[in-house]
Order: C-alpha cells, then structure tokens, then sequence
C-alpha cells in the first residue's frame, strides 16, 4: 500500500508537462483548430522522440514497457494544453490490440507506437455483422476523418477496420471541440478483423482513465490560470482574488480536483493490479473528473469576466474540451447508474 | 393581485396582434423569426421604420414625443404580442428603451427634439458605451477622458462590449471629464454620433463563432457641447437612472424567446426519447418552473407602484434569467447527446441550441456579472456592508 | 392584470405577521413542542379574535370572505414564526367541507372557523371501503394525535371521519418536527362520510398552497434573522456579514425567496380564478418554496456557526419545519415529476 | 504506487484483527458497535485500559512511551480493522491523536514524563479547549487570561465546544498570558487538570437532543507553572501543529464509520423500494464515489512524505467529509421519507438516519466552517490575498 507517485513517476510526469507546455501553445492548437484537428507535429514528437504513445506497452512489443499511472501522467498533461492530438484512439486501439495479443496484431502495434498510424474508436449498438463484415451506422467517431484505423467496440465485441476500405464511409463534421472533431462514420459491408474477447473491456477500461486524466489536467490548468488571472487583475482598486466569492470559488474547485487526483490514480492503481475495484473506478473516475473540469472550465470563463468568452481568449478551448469529455464514451449519468448497480442491484 | 386582464385589455391585445399578424404575414415575412440581431440589418432598419410608422416604435413614450402614453399592462401586452407574432428582435432596444427614458427623466426640451425623434422614427439606431478594458463592471473606474475644446467635447479612449455598435448611429458613454478626478466624480454621459473618423469599431469575436459585441476606439472624436445629459460631473448619477430602466417590460418580449428556447428543449427531447429519462424529466420541471416564476417576477416588478423603493424582485431578476438560461444550454446539451456536438453549416456556426449553450456563458457576464449582481443584492437588498475598495 | 397585494391585502398580512411575531414566541412555541405540539391559546386567538381560520370562507357559510391570496398571506405569516397550530388540516378541512357544500357540512365548518374542533388530514392508498366504513393503514398524519376530525383523500375521493370513532387507533411518535407532530392513523372499519366530488382536489390544491405559504415566512425570517445575526456578530475584527462569502450566500437566499414570493401569489392567484395553470402552479409553489426554505433554514444554522447547531437557538426549530415541509403531500421530486408529465406528456 | 498490501502488512492486519476480534466478542461484546461517545463512557475506560494493557492504544508513538513506533500503513491497517471489529470510538482521541503528538514534539523530557504515560495508558482523557463565545472559529480572538502567580497558571475565561469534556481529566486551553496582547501573540499552550474547583462544565443540548459539547468555565482555575507547552508566547505556534496532527490515520476509522452509515442508506432503500428511483440511484452512485474518493485522498495525504509542504490532499479533507455526510443525512432522509421524521423513542432521540441528518449540521461547523476551510485553501493551498481583519 503506497499512494504517492514514485520519483520516476514524478519525473515522466514533469517530462510530459514540459513538453506539452512548450509545444502544444495555443497558436498551434488554434491551427489544428482551423484544420482537421490534429497537431501532426506534436503527435509526430509525442509518439517520436518522446515514446509517450507505447507508455504502457511492454519493451517486447516495442514500447517503454510501464504502466496504466504513467499513462495517466502523460494524459493529465496532454489535458493541461488541450492538445489536439488522437490520443484516446491511440490509447484504445493499443489496449485493444495488446489484450488480443494475437500475430496480426504486432505490426499495427507498432505502427500505433511510432505514430505512423492513427486510430479512433467507434462505439456502436447499431451495426450488424455478416461473416467479418460490418454494416450500419456507426456513430460520432473523435478524430474519425483523420483515422487509418477503426476501432470498432459493439456488445463487448471488437473490431479492426481500415478506413482506407470501400465499406467505410466518413462525414466529417464541424465539432463544437475542433481538438477533437467527430465525424460520421458508416459502414457498408466494410471487412472487419475480430478481435479476441477482452479486447473491448480493455480499451474501454483505457479509454475512460484516459478522458479522466485529461480532464484533470484540464481541469488542473483551468485553475491554474484562473488564479494566476485574478492575481494580476484588478478591479475596484483590488486584485480580482482578493474577493472572498472568488476565493471560495476556486476553492470548491480546488478540492473537487483534489477528489479527481485521487480518482485518477485510484481507478489507473486498480487497472495495472487488475483489481475488481476497477470496475466501480473506472466510471466513478469518468464521471467524476469530467464533471470537475467543466466546473473549472466553466468557472474559468466566469471569473475572467468579458474576456472569457471571446475567441481570443484560451478559455474556450477547456470549456469545449470539458464538454466533449462528458460525452464521450458515456454520460456521467450513465456511469453514476452502473455504479449504482453494482451497489443496489448486486445480492445483499 | 389578479392573473388575467380586463376586457378593455383583451381589445388592446387584438389591435397589437392583428396589426403585427398583417405586417410579419405579409411585407416582412422574410424576417418573420429571424434569431439573434446580426442578420438582415437593412430588412431590420426597414421593420423598425414601419413600427414608426404606425406609433408602434415606443408605445411607452409619451404622444408628444411618438408614443402612445401606454400603461405597463399595455406594454405588457404589446411585447408579447410583438414575441408571439415573430416580429424580429429590435436593433434599436437601447435607444428605445435606454437612451430613450433617460433623455425625458434628463433631458432639455432642446435635447428633447434633437434625439428623440430619431429614435422614435428608426432613424437614428443607438447604442451603449459603458464597460472600458481596465475597468469591467466598475463603471467608477471609467478612464475614457473628455475635454471642452473650441465648442465640442473631444473625446480620447476605449469602450468595449459594445453590442451592435457596428449598426449604430448614436453611442452614449460615460467619460472623465475632469482631469484628475477619481471614483464617481467627474464622469460626464456624452452622446456621440458614430459615422466620424475619430470613431473606430473592431468587432469582437465570442466562444460561439460569433461577434455581437465590439471594441469602439476614440481618437479625438468629438461631438457638440450640448451633447451632454445633466451637467457636467453629473455622469454617474444620469448612468445608474439609465441602469434602472434596464428592466421594463422589453423583459417580457424576452422571456417570449425563453419560451422558445426552452419549447425546443422539450421538443428534442421527444423527438429522441430522453423525455422518458426521469433526470431529464426533473431537469425539464425546474427549467419551467423558473422561467415561470420569471414572468410572475418581472410582472411583480412592473406591478411595483413605487419604482423608487428597493424591489427585490427587479433587484435579483438578472441573475435569475441568466443563470436559468446557462442551466438550459447545459440541459439542451445532455438532452441532445453528443449529436448535439455537431453541426454540418460551413465554419463555426451551431444550431440554435448548441448556439444557446456557448453563448449563454456570456449572460452570467455581461450587464454585470452574477457576482457582481450578489453584491448588490446583498448591498442594497439585505443591507449587507459594502466591499472595501482597494487603493486604486 | 395586476400582480401587487392591494392595500387591503397588505393590512391583512401586516395583521397576521403582528398578530404571530407578537403571540408565537419562541418560548411558547418550545412548550408547544415539549407538549402536544400546539399551542391553544394562539390557535383560539387564531381562530377566535382574529378570524383567520375562516379567512377563504364565505359570509354566508361564518367566515370573512376573501380569497386564497389573502389566505397565503396568513399562512406565510405564520411560517415566519414557526408556529405550532394545526392550520394545515384546518385549511385543508375547509376546503374539503366548502367543495362539498353539503347540508351535513355548515355545522363543521362553523366548528372549524371557530376554533372548536380541530382538523387533520390523511392522504393514503392503503385503505378499503366497505360501505361507509373504512380499514386499513392511513399513514402518518399531522397533528393527527390531537384531532377531532380527520379528513381523509384516498385515489382523489374524500371521507370524513370522528377520531373519537371506535375503528379510530391513533398512535403518536416522537416527529422530528414537534410543531408538526405526526401520529399513525389506523382504521378497523372506522364510519366515515364521503364529501363531494371536488372536495378532494380542493383539499389538495389548498394544502400545497398552505405548505408553499408558510415555507416562503419561513425562508424570508430565516433570512431576516441571519442576517440581523451578521450584522451583529464580529470575528476577526469584522462584521461577518461583511465577509463576501457571507453575503453571496444570503443573496442566493434572497434570490430563491423573490422566485418564491412569485410562486406562492401566481398559486393563489390561479386558485383566485380557477385557472388551469393552477395544475401547475400547485405543484410548483411547494415544491420551490419547500426548497427555498429548507436552503434557508439550513444556511441560517450554517451561517450563526457553533449557536447555529444548539438547541438553545430556534435555527433548528425553522431547520425542522424546513424538513416536514418537504415531505408533507409528496415530495419536490413528485411535485417535479407531475409537471413534467403536463410538460413532456401531452399531445404536442 | 500501489494498492494492496505486502505479506507482512497482511500478517500484521491478521494479528490486529485476531486480538480485537477475540476482545470484542468476548470481554467487550457488550460495547461492541456502540455508536456516539455518550453512552457507557466506564466501560469505554475499560477498553481503552484494555488496549493499553496489550500495547495497541497509541500503536504510532515511539516504543519508550508506550507505542510500538508502527509505520503509516501499519496504522492505518490498525485503524481499518479496529472499525470493522465493532470496538467503539475512542474517548481519548484527543488525548492520543492531538495531545500526544503535540507533547511529543513540543514537550521537555519532564514534561513527556509527566503526561504521555496516563494518555497510554488510558487513564488521563483529554479534551480540547480552543474556542470561545466571542472567537468562534477565529483563534487569534481568545480572550481567556492566564496569569503566573505563586508558580501557578491561574485562569480565568471560558472555552466553548468542548467536546467530552465531561469525561475527561486534562484539557489543554490556548489563553492569553501577555495581558494587553492582541492577535497572535501574547497566547499560551496551557494542560489544565479537570477535576477541580476552578472548572466547571455545562452541557450545550444540540440540534439532536443530545448534548455531545459543553461549555466550560474558569474561574481562578489552576494548573503548574510547567504545565506549560513551548515558552509563554508560543500558544499560536503551538496550536497550528496540533491542528495539523487532526488529519491523521484516525480519518481512515472515521470512514469505516461513514461505511456503515453509507450501509445504512443502501440497506434502507433496498427495504422501501426507493433503489430503483433513478434520482436516488444517482446519489447513492455520488455518495459512493465520494466516500471511495475520501479514503484515496485520505492515502495519498498519508503517504505524502513530506508532511511540512502544502499538500492539496491534506488542506481539503475537512470539507470533503464535512460535506459528504451533511449531504449523506439528507439522502438518508430522502430515502427514508417521512417514515424517517418519527422515532418511538421516549423524548426526543432518532435512530442513526435521523441522527445523521440532524448532527451533520454540526459537521460543516465545528473544527473550522466549511467558509473557514475554504479560506484556508484559497490562502494557503492557492496563494490568493489573505482576508483583511477589520479593527479588532
């Protein structure tokens, strides 16, 4: 039992910070913004030289060989600056391919760590299955019209698809995230690889201790800069922060980021030790840090007053981005009711 | 205390619904419903014209001057009937319902004549300089300065969230007009035409792809030296009587687009079956539950005989539309889904209730923050100690 | 159109706010409490100098003939001081005997408006009729202990029943609330006289209107009194009331109590003139106004600090009230969900 | 990072919970469960005799002084199987958890000596006066005076809130030695025996009919001249450490605590039918998440090496179950419905539900307002302006 991040932890931790706060700055989000969403230069350094994208993938297939905290780590930071980058495809589409552990795997495997592919995940209760082809509509996809691989999870099942196949059809849409545009994606007899049985629950499982971790970055660098605002502005002849409203603000958002923290590290702790705990972690962690980076995100805009809702301003971006987190992979209603399940419904 | 309203009421409802039914049925079908105040600023120009016209510009006015002495219930009904029949949203709001009363409570019978017909025959669209930079809600904090040279002020500074300045004709600021003066002391409200070089507007884009709002810059603008409401050093004083008449009866036409917004929630969530889901279902209650208490509210406002006393419904009625209106963009949004994350227009631009959940984090802001509003519902509604001011 | 008190209606609220700020003391209303939970003699000035138990009643039938609004006023009256009297069951028994209009009824509506017999009221769907007589459990009851009649709504009818009656076994309990104290009602074929059609909705509708009434005096003296407290009270060489985080709160206060005013008066106004809004205004009215007042109360405790939890100090006697609030005829979430049914339910 | 434990933490939590096992089912089964402090305090002294008899009463102090020098995670696998065996609250928390560490990093060798032995031993019980009537939660306001006179402290004032002090033999107060003094300085950490004729104890009823706090009086009570910790002058220093010790691995017994009222509610909606309302389904799913969310943030402060930085975790866990359980009270109530307002208790006692939600008013107040605590984070944990104190 020990619930402090370890000095190597800590040090990838810092690494991540550094980088994204150097590299990913607002004006080449706002670029990727402008574009399809993707900041291929970040991505290209992030899985490149910085090896972020194979964190958790053992050394033998050819990544850092750690675990599901230091992946948290870097996904907090990525959250931090509203990166735009794929990385919870990523992130899915590796949980997804190491669970099935199958030959075929090893080579998208690597190609996901080098960055030389991307993939995305649509999740779908809609599609029907003939022999390995896939038909039906498969939803709001993040990054989809950026993808060279689908990750297709439907009742617990997966799929590989390529999107570059004739069955795949991509709509891209205008997104109210442009960090993580959702495109349309369906399928007309598209030909689908299966993979094995806990391919789903694994990049599921990885995909919400990713959307948590970002968002208690975000949420993190939210109140960072609120405060650090309301340091330098004044308004009735005093710091902005020196009112006890605004105080006690961004004090309920500080001890509601504290409770992410400990949700983050809980829910990627139950992951790496294959706990049972992870199964009320992991959407107790969702649920709960994508609802405090909205508070903070929105509370940013609030108390940077008229400047918060402009365009100009960064504020947009976490907002945007702590929205697009609450919906993807399930509400937080939806988690908080599984939750209940596992409490009420189970045999007393 | 009575709901509903006298025969005589019924009648006048009639006469505003028939006429507005001919007009938004027949030459101004084409912005009958027409959403926000950016579109089709001419075709608005030409329907504010046409109120004119037929003295329905600014009922609340006296005949003298345009309009038609009307009562409160009168306006009441006038507004929503000017809602129901989709008459579009009214480019000149301030200067009907601002510029206008502050001018009669302030003005000479000379400035009466200068301004006030131009607003009530659409001619002469107003807008409002208050907010600057460095000073946010702190109307004291003003620095814009204003000097008396050869007969005209001439006028150096900024103004910001300046909402359709790029429409306007007439801005009104307030400015310091006494150099060195600090605080509320030597604040003048000026009135100053736009069309000048000295006047620039650099539009403001908003979280929702947007810009309704402006930076207005002045560089040696200028306007008369009568152009100035009270005297002098008045400024403060004549800025907080125009601040009170924020919250007339143009409420109620307001809260007839609230109806909208909120109608359009419940529709999507019929349409898409989350009207089954009981969260919703309590969210969707509360939502109407407080835009009805909204409108019994701004009815107890009008009601108030004395205006002068603290009213506590017309001290906390900002705060309450604002944030009724930021919850229901965050109830839009989890009764739409992630489907409502998407749009298929060209650019930035969201559908209406994607639109109203950005845009409404703007309403807990502007015309004074909901912090802002605590305070003074706390200062001046439960006679709480005012906020020290730091040293400026 | 008209959405002012009269003067008229001003006096009377006047009247009725003297008439409890001067009778319903705190020590009386502590005996009360040690008691039977009701103070007699306020409830025979109540009903006796003052009149105010037949306020809603005609002329005709010994009362003074005015409306629900100048009723609210009364109730709202005597909310603000917490008053121990059974005005719930008396108003909700005046309406029901008044729908009614029957011969049987002017005798017990002139015991009623007199003061000479005490109502209460069981709501319940555990009951059999069996000609004119009544078994089965009807639940908890306000005041039940002390009536002498009990109204009972079962399925939208309305029976009247002796609890002198023999098939009457009246059990008191220990109620959190003891200005409200409940009693279990059981019925063993207990005779009981059905009232009229209406007279079941009309007991309803006044109910909930009472219980919203007297919620909003609650909340508005909870309010009142705190912040008399913070303008007395020092800590750190301050007024607490000039701390900002103090004061935002109470106007948070001040916000849900202006929100709750407009309910209760459009409540009885729809009641006044038998609007079909009042179908939802009712439900509405209490619902807010119970909330309101529990927020209130339970900033009023929070906010007079370690005196605010004692029971020296009335915060929780206004905290309690609060509570059986509440509950009393279903609660928010119920109320919350009918109006959603009118809402969502409909035909478009 | 990691959860779960080593085979040698797990041989220790066997040992612990075999002998309190083997106590609560036999010696002590009848104070087995007992939930408050009230009731049976002389058996609870047995217990808590019992305990320092087999060296489990103060398992984190240092060997010498009766302890067993026990790691963290050895406390906290103490703490955990002391809740889940039944053994009832501890009457001298204060004593072993604040006191204790306190003398230990404070007090000469003499003065360890003279205290540390009774607190293990369980025969001193110690409780904790800090506030008064007119400071509240503000420390810096004491206005109870001590003076030196013929090599006694004599003492004359008044503490509030003092919790079991009607059980306990020591208190130790923070009084104002330097007369004249204001704000911080000038105050002294004092240890004050209970059982003389200067003290006097009032029981305060509460909210719940229970009377857990008193007020207690000094009138020329007295205690040694060495009954002193740190030097005269040092009181506010010495009183922010203790505070800081509050936060200790005694948390984690509370939440085995905060388990079975969480238990509860689970149990009394799966009784009633109300688990499959989804409103309430949803906060039990909050409720749940909080309490899991506490025992992490409850780890990670007590892994957190270095205890002397400002550590997030530590500065809000007050307000986080303070807040937890105020809204578990009233879940439990929502749950119950007004079948959960009655008790047939003689005179005014409820079973836990009701008593939860009653008392846990008292939570959000007491050891520091939810507004203090706030402060607390904003100043300390964020860096934002300190409140100006106003002219005392």
């Amino acid at each position: 039992m020990d619930f402090a991040l370890s000095d190597e932890q800590r040090m990838i931790a810092d690494t991540a910070r550094e980088f994204f706060a150097e590299q990913a700055t607002s004006a080449r989000t706002r670029a990727a913004m402008a574009g399809d969403g993707i900041d291929r230069s970040l991505w290209a350094s992030f899985c490149g030289e910085m090896g972020f994208a194979g964190v958790f993938v053992p050394e033998h297939a050819g990544g850092v060989g750690l675990g599901m905290i230091e992946f948290a780590c870097v996904a907090e930071a990525a959250g931090g600056q509203v990166a735009a980058i794929p990385l919870l495809g990523n992130a899915m589409g590796l949980a997804a391919l190491l669970a099935d552990g199958g030959e075929q795997s090893a080579g998208q495997i690597e190609a996901l760590v080098a960055g030389s592919a991307i993939a995305a995940v649509a999740t779908s209760d809609q599609l029907t299955v003939s022999g390995e082809r896939l038909s039906g509509d498969a939803g709001l996809v993040a990054h989809g019209a950026i993808a060279d691989l689908l990750l297709v999870i439907a009742s617990s099942e997966a799929w590989l698809v390529r999107s570059s196949d004739a069955g795949v059809i991509i709509t891209p849409h205008a997104t109210i995230d442009q960090t993580r545009p959702l495109a349309t994606v369906r399928f007309d007899e598209a030909v689908a690889t299966p993979l094995g049985a806990n391919a789903a629950t694994a990049a599921l499982s990885t995909g919400l201790l990713c959307l948590a971790a970002e968002a208690l970055g975000g949420a993190q660098a939210a109140l960072d800069r609120t405060v650090a605002f309301s340091l330098e502005r004044r308004q009735f002849g005093r710091q902005i922060g020196s009112f006890q409203a605004y105080k006690h603000r961004l004090a309920d958002r500080a001890i509601e980021i504290e409770q992410a923290r400990s949700a983050v590290y809980w829910a990627a702790c139950a992951l790496d030790s294959e706990s049972v705990e992870a199964e009320i972690a992991l959407p107790a962690a969702k649920s709960f840090c994508a609802d405090a980076f909205f508070r903070a995100a929105a509370d940013m805009i609030q108390l940077h007053g008229g400047i918060g809702f402009t365009w100009e301003h960064d504020a947009h971006l976490f907002f945007k981005r702590a929205r697009s987190i609450q919906t993807l992979l399930g509400s937080g209603d939806l988690h908080r009711e599984r939750i209940a399940a596992l409490v009420l419904d189970r045999a007393a | 205390m009575k709901l509903g309203f006298s025969p005589e009421e019924e009648a006048f409802r009639a006469e505003c619904a028939d006429w507005l039914n001919v007009q938004m049925q027949g030459a101004f079908a084409d912005i009958r419903g027409l959403p926000g105040l950016t579109e089709k600023p001419e075709r608005r120009r030409d329907w504010e014209r046409q109120l004119a016209a037929h003295r329905w510009s600014c009922i609340g006015w006296p005949e003298r001057w345009g309009g038609r002495d009307a009562s409160i219930v009168q306006q009441v009904i006038f507004a929503e009937e000017y809602a129901r029949a989709g008459a579009p949203n009214r480019l000149n709001h301030v200067g009907v319902e601002l510029a206008g009363p502050t001018i009669l409570a302030f003005g000479t019978d000379e400035q009466k004549a200068r301004y006030l017909p131009g607003i009530a025959s659409g001619d002469a669209i107003w807008c409002q300089g208050f907010s600057e930079p460095n000073a946010g809600s702190d109307l004291a904090a003003v620095q814009m300065r204003a000097e008396l040279r050869d007969g005209k002020w001439v006028m150096n500074g900024q103004k910001i969230w300046t909402s359709l300045a790029q429409f306007s004709d007439w801005i009104f600021v307030i400015a310091r007009t006494e150099p060195g003066s600090v605080g509320r002391n030597g604040l003048s409200f000026l009135m100053v035409p736009i069309d000048q070089p000295g006047v620039t507007i650099r539009p403001i884009e908003q979280i929702n792809g947007e810009a309704e709002f402006n930076e207005t810059f002045f560089d040696d603008a200028v306007c008369d030296a009568s152009d100035i409401l009270g005297a002098p050093g008045d400024g403060w004083r004549v800025a907080m009587a125009l601040l009170s008449f924020e919250r007339g009866v143009s409420t109620l036409a307001q809260q007839m687009q609230f109806r909208n917004e909120l109608d359009a929630v419940i529709a999507a969530a019929r349409a898409n079956g989350s009207a089954s889901d009981p969260l919703i279902r309590q969210r969707i209650a509360r939502a109407e539950i407080g835009l009805r208490l909204m409108r019994y509210g701004a009815l107890r406002m009008l009601s108030n005989a004395d205006r002068s006393a603290i009213d506590g419904a017309a001290l906390t009625y900002k705060i309450q539309w604002a944030s009724w209106r930021r919850d229901l963009g965050e109830l839009a949004m989890d009764v739409l889904g992630q489907a409502g994350e998407v749009s298929d227009a060209d650019g930035y631009h969201f559908p209406m209730l994607a639109n109203l959940f950005l845009y409404s984090r703007a309403d807990t802001i502007y015309g004074g923050t909901n912090q802002i509003q605590r305070n003074i519902i706390a200062e001046r509604g439960l006679g709480l100690p005012r906020e020290p001011r730091g040293a400026a």
